[in-house]
């Protein structure tokens, strides 16, 4: 059984107990555990189910490499799936549960699947479920659903705040072991700004574990040394709890900070998401220790040999009494040290090698511990544990030759180096016979903005293992040239590699040695694939799944590729790995949003009345960023009661607009009229001043893009006025071609769109009201229709259009933003005895429609032009150019055949339904009804008291007075009759009075 | 070619599955070929497999420079619908939609089609009315999708947060017959009914020239030498304006990165599929239980397979707000893939200034769904040397005659 | 004659930094190209102050001078004086192809001060603050809004479009929450 | 996430500052042209696999448009030049052949 050792644990603070519960049962552990050492301190060897047979999991690493041991962290809104428990710091009341079974952990009925195991080999859906046809969506499919999925995912809201931060640097050090933090002081030496990220709670690394000492002392005083020297520098910044999570182009790093994970609820962020640009990169992420293939070694209790050292040594947690090693390297002996030094027993090191004579094997063996070469493990024996070990000839094909007794096994088949970070951004690896992995190549880097490398890898993630390597390459690489401080190392033999155990194991034992854990991929599997054609890496993986699992195939991705090799009879190299693609671990979603939730998700612009029209009734419509009111009901009103009295409002007495978000842009110069020619379709350098013309925008395709009131105010200066929420876009396309096209034109913009409130004066008692404001002359004879003037109304600073959007006598008045919630209120209180109301934009937009004036969005879409909707008065012959002029003379756009604006008027005066089509007689060669004509804006017109439309018609305005049918959604048909798309006041007589 | 069945599953399990043929042979090229077709992506493999099934046409190779299906075949987020506006769109991807309802059994191979529906929210009034639009259209059109209110949209997804506070959901679009499809699967099975047909499925041989006479093909320079060809077809996603400049054209063609990622997986709590224009995200949960995610595309010039992350935090943004309780959920792995954008962002399905040289290409974002509609058009274009009713409005000459298939409405280019 | 009213009331914010929007604040864009022989002098004429140099703001009490681009500055001066400057200034220009316009009205402002002031930016701007001059006006982005800011008697101000102020005193507030400090101590 | 530095306000921008704007000198054709010129100048953009010109915008910056010259296949960025030119600098293009020894020049 696993259990606390009664000394020892450089990372627990025994005087600090923490409670935690798993599965409901109540648990004591120390600070300083993690997790999952604390589980294993309390004998819960056992602590998932995998993904498609439902085996029992236990515990197999002691890092980010874990792929088993994931659980469901919390309760309630803070649920976290698939928390992986190695990497999560114990805190007191932390509450864990076991995932993908039921009903129990220890109880799974899902384990049917491992029964039948053999009849759902890599791929098997690929081959069945095939008859009937339907069974795969409401037979197969479900079930599959059902039992895949690992961890729950919580039901409520988040409760945790997340947030970003930028930094920069010139050398960004990942990973705080003794490579890291020497990378770091070399660099920082020379006076480089310096970050340093470790993503566990401590520094150090695996120094300390394996018993080095640096100057003649353990590591951890050196570590501890270093990290003093570092943090009193000021150019150097040192974070705990960091993970890079990916390297992206021209230095850009992210990296995940557990700000709060380990102490919820505390009011800080639970991660912050750093945004990290860094002119050098430097990854010291040291290496992942690789399990061996050996028949039924998932089995809960075997574990890589590091980990069993970590438990050991980190937090004084033993694997199990009796520890067989089973290893192809040297390193692993350090572990038998280990297990010795604590008291344990290890009954045997099965070495596959034929020699092995390294100093730690001749330390081992002095111990008085077995040391078995040319041994492999047939078999583990055990369930939801191991209880023993059949041991076999490695070069042989597994006959038992003994048995051994044992609670655990500590497997090594080799170190990989973690080579994720160098190789996100197109760094390439070589193949390391003497390592049997791949590290990175030096010689070909990923490389930044100038072609210069952009990441260097160091230590052991640069495939060397030695830590006085290790140091000496941190030196080199941070630009050092001094020696590296004195390492003391035992010399270790050569590895030799491993892929299978027994090398010639039979399809029964291949079909029970594990690869990928949590996928529950086999190397018969792997083999499988092969036979069948699917050699690419990239195809064994996304046919086996290898590798895809949460864990991304830090265990398993070596191990497969060699077998996947091995069974293509080719060479390692040649048969590549998979691309590594970010986050190193999985980044919480939370943290990539960051702030960006609730009320700052995005920016709401609001305009200077947006607090006024939120406290009398409104209800809003997003308009781009902006929110508009649509309406403003009173009670017991519906949102169409409110707009036709809205509408029949502003026709018979006075309705007040808050037309602010119209984009404003100054156009001023000696060539702003010759510019503006060019931006609109009409000619603008004619107007006179003091005068309003209404324009019309394309783009160079000859599509209608914009509209706008444009106003003449000095000889060198109009204002040009946009749609709502098309200033930014407008301005930026002005900008565009004066900047890019006619560069020697001297004109000037200015997007002033929120300098001014503005607000539309509209109705029969328009006027009354701004004489009753006063202050300056709006009668007809000194401001006619489409005129503008200067002056001051109700004490204010304003600019007043004379233009109209609705067909009646209308005023937009423009007053700084400072003033305008002022100058609306003022309207308000003024505009009783006149029957005023605000009105919203579905009112503006009936009004517009029973005036038949067009609306950008509705009857354009992008690819309507100005003729399409008879706006071929306002599209210039005389001029020579204009943005759209030569798009609008192809073919296509200059046919008779277009679809043109009509009016519409159903038969039974009801409404048109919102994007109604109208057939032609016939089908297409496609089988698709042809089609005649479509609605683009339709409304119930309380003035006219029937439903409205426009629409767009094949050569509509020939064939007035015809009659239409729209077939509706829900059943039937809606008949139309094309008409004039003007309904009222078809001689614009209200309008310039 | 054995056909699968869980009877031959049962039957090779008996004997630890060591019967089972390859699913493609990986021949050598021959000197020369009907038809060649330049990649073997989904389209690519689609192509010649409906060159074989529907003309008879199976002197075939389908050339490939990595590993087939290792495109955008294999790292699209693999949503099936076709409920589009304009009618040459709806008609080539109802065509492929459709198609995917029987591919698992015509191919025997289960490519995991799987109609779970999917919902375009409608989260302003500009938008319902765009949508209506839409749900008039697909009915002429004979595409079924139905528009569908706030609450019967809460009933469909319950983890959606319909009431905004800032984009409230007004309503749907919905596709019953739209979901998913395992994207690998389609291009194996493809290529296992490809290479049973007779055809040669050659990998890891890039194309390096297209050789031709008197303004006609006859063949192409690859990595593993000449090989001659009477008609060759280009369906090389993302690089589609390098193979045309072999051939002597240039395409009106921009290669950007796309993005895409997966959550790791929790157990189903999603069941449909839910795009979000207004925020710009989509979702859905694949069978394995991970959360399947699209970003957005960086606007330049990009071959690396690698995007911007910016557009990942903006998704996420949009589905956190959209799906509370994502957050806590974890990103597992991200990706980019190259994709082509045409002027108007439809593809092309064309005859090329080069004889009996044709391109199927810009597909942009969209190009997984279109699959078998897409190779079914094409086979159709090659065969003949003309486009069919499916390709038709598809050329590449429409750009210069402005007739676009616009299938956005947002407002075109400046320069 | 009302008063001109700042976009959220001069609201005001304790975390680790004190965020408050100030205002309204006078504020002109001049735009014209900066190597006109008479900008210079007639920024001199009217607001004592000579020409930035590139990404720079000149001070003189309670009138700034920021350069915004080859041909734009940003004055900043007090609200009431606006008038009369864009007025001097245009008369000042007259003649010449330039563009003045008063923009007070169009944005917001605010202060962020204390002694870690800087990490609330640090938080939402793409910026590399070590790298700033002490009289830099940067225009950057915060968050998904563009912002110009500078430094000035240990701290920052910041300036944003009025439509956007709430966004951004919501941005800063969630910034400066107590216990977030990036960089403790 | 690419870095470029504005030629006018020195700022080195990252992409999120930065709005892009497709491929540079461009000719713009306008009434008059041939139905083929107009076809080039809007439609058959260069999408080259290896050294482009393209325009940026200083979006959340000085708000100008500048040029860059950026490898498309590396995302290396040899230089960024003002708008206001009608072809790459001789200095730009001298970077990119000591970088690009094969390149052939602005086709």
């Amino acid at each position: 059984m696993s259990t606390r050792l009664a000394r020892g644990g450089r990372l627990i603070d025994r005087a600090t107990a923490h409670e935690f519960t798993f599965n409901g049962k109540r648990m004591a552990g120390f600070a300083g555990d993690t997790l999952a050492s604390a589980l294993l301190a309390n004998d819960q060897m056992l602590v998932g189910r995998s993904f498609k047979y439902h085996r029992p999991r236990g515990i197999v690493a002691s890092g980010a490499e874990e792929p088993n041991a994931l659980v469901n962290l919390g309760q309630g809104a803070r649920l976290e799936p698939n928390q992986r428990t190695t990497t999560t710091e114990l805190f007191p009341g932390l509450a864990a549960a076991s995932q993908n079974h039921w009903p129990s952990l220890e109880f799974d009925v899902g384990v049917v699947n491992n029964a039948v195991a053999r009849f759902l080999p890599a791929g098997f859906y690929y081959k069945t479920f095939l008859q009937p046809r339907a069974a795969w969506k409401h037979l197969f499919e479900p079930v599959i659903r059902a039992s895949a999925g690992l961890g729950r995912a919580p039901t409520e809201a988040d409760p945790d705040r997340y947030e970003q931060a930028y930094a920069h640097c010139d050398l960004l050090v990942v990973g705080g072991g003794i490579a890291g933090l020497q990378a770091a002081l070399t660099a920082a030496g020379t006076g480089a700004r310096v970050i340093v990220l470790e993503q566990t709670a401590h520094w150090g690394g695996r120094a300390p574990v394996d018993d080095v000492l640096i100057d003649e002392k353990p590591a951890d005083h050196w570590v501890a040394a270093t990290v003093a020297a570092l943090s009193a520098m000021p150019n150097v910044t040192l974070r705990l709890r960091c993970m890079a999570a990916g390297v992206y182009d021209h230095g850009y790093v992210l990296a995940e900070e557990r700000v709060a994970d380990h102490t919820p609820g505390d009011g800080r962020p639970k991660k912050r998401l750093w945004r990290i640009r860094a002119a050098k990169v430097i990854t010291a992420t040291g290496a992942i220790e690789r399990p061996l293939p050996f028949a039924g070694n998932d089995i809960p209790g075997v574990m890589l040999a590091s980990a069993v050292r970590d438990y050991i040594v980190n937090w004084a947690v033993s694997p199990g009494d009796r520890v067989v090693i089973v290893t192809n390297n040297d390193d692993a002996y350090r572990t038998a040290i280990a297990v010795h030094r604590a008291g344990l027993t290890v009954p045997a090191v099965l070495d596959a090698r034929t020699e092995a004579d390294g100093d730690l094997v001749q330390e081992v063996r002095s111990l008085g511990i077995a040391v078995h070469l040319n041994r492999g493990i047939a078999k583990v024996k055990g369930g939801r544990r191991v209880s023993g070990v059949a041991v076999c000839a490695q070069a042989g094909e597994g006959a038992v030759l003994d048995e051994i007794a044992c609670d655990a096994v500590a497997m090594s088949g080799g170190w990989s180096p973690v080579v994720h970070l160098w190789s996100h951004c197109g760094g390439k690896l070589i193949w390391d016979e003497a390592q049997a992995a791949f590290r990175p190549d030096p010689q070909r880097p990923p490389i930044t903005h100038d072609g210069q490398a952009m990441v260097a890898a160091v230590g052991s993630a640069n495939g060397l293992l030695q830590a006085d390597e290790v140091l000496a390459d941190a030196i080199r690489a941070a630009g050092g040239s001094g020696p590296a401080p004195k390492v003391h190392a035992p010399a270790e033999a050569a590895m030799v590699p491993v892929w299978m155990m027994p090398q010639g194991a039979s399809a029964e034992l291949r079909a029970k040695m594990w690869l990928d854990y949590q996928n529950d991929v086999k190397v018969a599997d792997v083999q499988l694939a092969a036979r069948e054609g699917y050699e690419s890496v990239e195809h064994t993986k996304r046919y086996t799944t290898l590798g895809m699992a949460t864990d991304q195939g830090k265990l398993s991705n070596i191990n497969g590729l060699a077998v996947l090799a091995g069974s293509l009879n080719a060479p390692i190299p040649q048969v590549g790995t998979t691309t590594f693609r970010p986050p190193y671990t999985p980044v919480t979603l939370g943290a990539l949003a960051g702030e960006a939730r609730g009320e700052i998700f995005q920016p709401l612009r609001r305009t200077p009345m947006h607090d006024w029209h939120q406290a009398h009734g409104v209800y809003w419509e997003p308009v781009g960023l902006w929110r508009r009111p649509y309406c403003y009901t009173r009670p017991g009103e519906s949102h169409a009661d409110a707009v036709k009295r809205e509408v029949v409002n502003a026709r018979s007495h006075l309705g007040l607009l808050d037309a602010s978000t119209l984009g404003k842009i100054v156009v001023k110069g000696p060539d702003a009229g010759r510019f503006l020619d060019m931006m609109y379709t009409n000619v603008m350098s004619s107007l006179p001043v003091g005068r309003c013309r209404y324009g019309l925008m394309c783009n160079e395709n000859g599509f209608l893009m914009d509209d706008g009131v444009v106003a003449r105010i000095s000889d060198d200066t109009w204002l040009c006025h946009t749609t709502s929420g098309g200033a930014d876009r407008i301005h930026a396309h002005m900008e565009d071609w004066l900047q890019c096209e006619w560069w020697d034109w001297q004109v000037y913009t200015a997007n002033l769109t929120e300098q001014y409130a503005q607000i539309a004066v509209v109705g029969p008692s328009a006027r009354k009201l701004l004489e009753k404001l006063g202050g300056m002359d709006v009668s007809k004879e000194a401001l006619p229709f489409m005129h503008w003037a200067e002056g001051t109304l109700a004490g204010i600073p304003a600019r007043a259009f004379r233009i109209s959007f609705s067909g009646e006598l209308s005023y937009e008045i423009a007053v700084p933003a400072g003033q305008g919630l002022a100058f609306w209120e003022a309207c308000i209180a003024a505009g009783k005895e006149f029957g005023l109301m605000p009105y919203g934009t579905e009112a503006l937009h009936v009004l517009r429609a029973e005036k038949g004036f067009i609306m950008i969005g509705d009857e354009t879409d992008g690819t309507v032009i100005p003729q399409d909707l008879n706006l071929g008065w306002a599209v210039s012959k005389k001029k020579a150019d204009f943005i759209g002029k030569r798009g609008q003379e192809r073919t296509f756009l200059a046919s008779p055949d277009r679809w043109k604006l009509v009016g519409l008027e159903t038969l039974d005066g009801s409404v048109l339904p919102d994007g109604a089509i109208a057939p032609a007689p016939g089908m297409n060669a496609n089988g698709q009804r042809n089609t005649q004509g479509r609605v683009t804006s339709t409304y119930y017109s309380p003035t006219l008291k029937k439903g409205i439309a426009m629409g767009l018609v094949h050569r509509g305005p020939d064939r007035m007075g015809e009659v239409l049918e729209f077939p509706k959604i829900w059943g039937g048909v809606v008949k139309a009759r094309i008409v004039d798309p003007v309904f009222y006041d078809k001689a614009g007589e209200k309008q310039d009075v | 070619m054995k056909r699968y069945s869980v009877f031959a599953i049962a039957r090779e399990a008996m004997r630890h599955h060591t019967g089972w043929e390859r699913a493609w042979a990986s021949p050598l090229p021959k000197s020369s070929y009907d038809v060649i077709v330049v990649g073997a992506g989904g389209h690519g493999l689609a192509t010649a497999y409906y060159l074989g099934k529907n003309h008879g046409i199976t002197n075939v190779a389908v050339i490939e420079k990595g590993w087939l299906g290792g495109g955008n075949t294999g790292r699209n987020t693999t949503i099936i619908r076709s409920n589009y506006l304009q009618d040459s769109s709806a008609a080539i991807y109802e065509k492929a939609r459709s198609l995917y309802e029987g591919l698992s059994q015509d191919l025997n191979y289960n490519v995991m089609f799987s109609p779970r529906g999917l919902l375009m929210l409608a989260q302003t009034h500009h938008e319902v009315r765009g949508y209506m639009r839409t749900v008039h259209a697909n009915l002429l059109q004979g595409v079924e999708t139905e528009w569908i209110g706030p609450e019967q949209v809460k009933r469909l997804v319950p983890i959606m947060n319909i009431d905004g506070p800032r984009y409230p959901v007004l309503g749907a679009l919905l596709q019953k017959r739209g979901g998913t499809a395992r994207h690998d699967a389609v291009a194996w099975g493809y290529a296992r009914a490809c290479s049973a047909m007779g055809m040669d499925i050659i990998q890891q041989c890039e194309v390096t020239g297209v050789r031709q006479q008197g303004g006609q093909v006859t063949g192409v320079e690859t990595t593993k030498g000449f090989i001659g060809t009477k008609k060759l077809a280009i369906v090389v996603a993302g690089h589609s304006g390098q193979v045309a400049e072999m051939a002597g054209f240039r395409l009106p063609v921009e290669a950007v990165a796309l993005q895409a990622l997966v959550s790791e997986p929790i157990k189903p709590c999603i069941d449909v599929v839910v795009m979000a224009n207004t925020v710009h995200g989509y979702m859905s949960q694949s069978d394995k239980g991970e959360l399947v995610i699209g970003g957005g595309t960086d606007s330049f010039n990009n071959f690396t397979q690698r995007g911007s992350f910016h557009h990942i935090e903006e998704t996420l943004r949009a589905l956190i707000e959209t799906f509370p309780i994502i957050s806590r959920l974890k990103m597992l792995r991200q990706w980019g893939g190259i994709v082509d954008m045409t002027g108007d962002r439809s593809p092309i399905l064309s005859k090329t200034p080069l004889g009996n040289c044709f391109i199927n290409c810009g597909w942009g974002t969209g190009g997984f769904k279109a699959i078998p509609g897409s190779g079914w058009a094409m086979a159709d274009l090659v065969a003949k040397g003309e486009p069919g009713p499916l390709a038709a409005e598809f050329g590449m000459d429409r750009f210069r005659e402005g007739r676009f298939i616009d299938e956005s409405v947002a407002a075109g280019v400046a320069h | 004659m009302s008063e001109a009213a700042s976009a959220l009331g001069n609201a005001s914010f304790e975390g680790f930094a004190t965020i408050r929007e100030i205002g309204p604040m006078g504020m002109i864009a001049l735009r014209a190209k900066h190597d006109l022989p008479q900008l210079s002098a007639a920024l001199t004429a009217v607001l004592g102050l000579g020409l930035p140099e590139r990404r720079r703001i000149l001070t003189r009490g309670e009138v700034r001078v920021g350069w915004m681009s080859p041909d734009e500055l940003l004055i900043v001066l007090p609200y009431g004086d606006v008038a009369a400057t864009v007025a001097a200034l245009t008369q000042a220009l007259a003649g010449v192809h330039m563009l003045v316009a008063d923009v007070s009205d169009a944005r917001c402002i605010f202060r962020i001060e204390g002694e870690k002031a800087a990490q609330v930016l640090m938080k939402l701007c793409p910026v590399d603050f070590a790298m700033l001059a002490p009289d830099e006006l940067r225009r950057t982005r915060t968050a998904q809004v563009p912002a110009a800011f500078w430094a000035e008697q240990g701290g920052y101000t910041l300036v944003a479009f009025r439509s956007v102020a709430a966004y951004v005193m919501g941005l800063l507030t969630h910034s400066a929450q107590p216990g977030s400090e990036l960089f403790p101590g | 996430m690419l870095i470029l530095e504005c030629p006018y306000c020195g700022v080195k921008a990252e992409e999120t500052e930065l709005s892009p704007g497709h491929e540079a000198h461009l000719k713009r054709f306008g009434p008059g042209s041939s139905d083929e010129q107009f076809e080039s100048y809007m439609f058959a953009r260069k999408n080259p696999k290896g050294v482009h010109f393209e325009r940026w915008r200083h979006t959340y910056g000085c708000g100008k448009w500048f040029l860059a010259a950026r490898c498309t296949a590396t995302l290396e960025v040899f230089g960024t030049y003002p708008a206001q030119t009608s072809e790459p600098p001789a200095d730009i293009v001298a970077k990119i052949k000591a970088r690009r020894p094969n390149w052939e020049g602005v086709k």
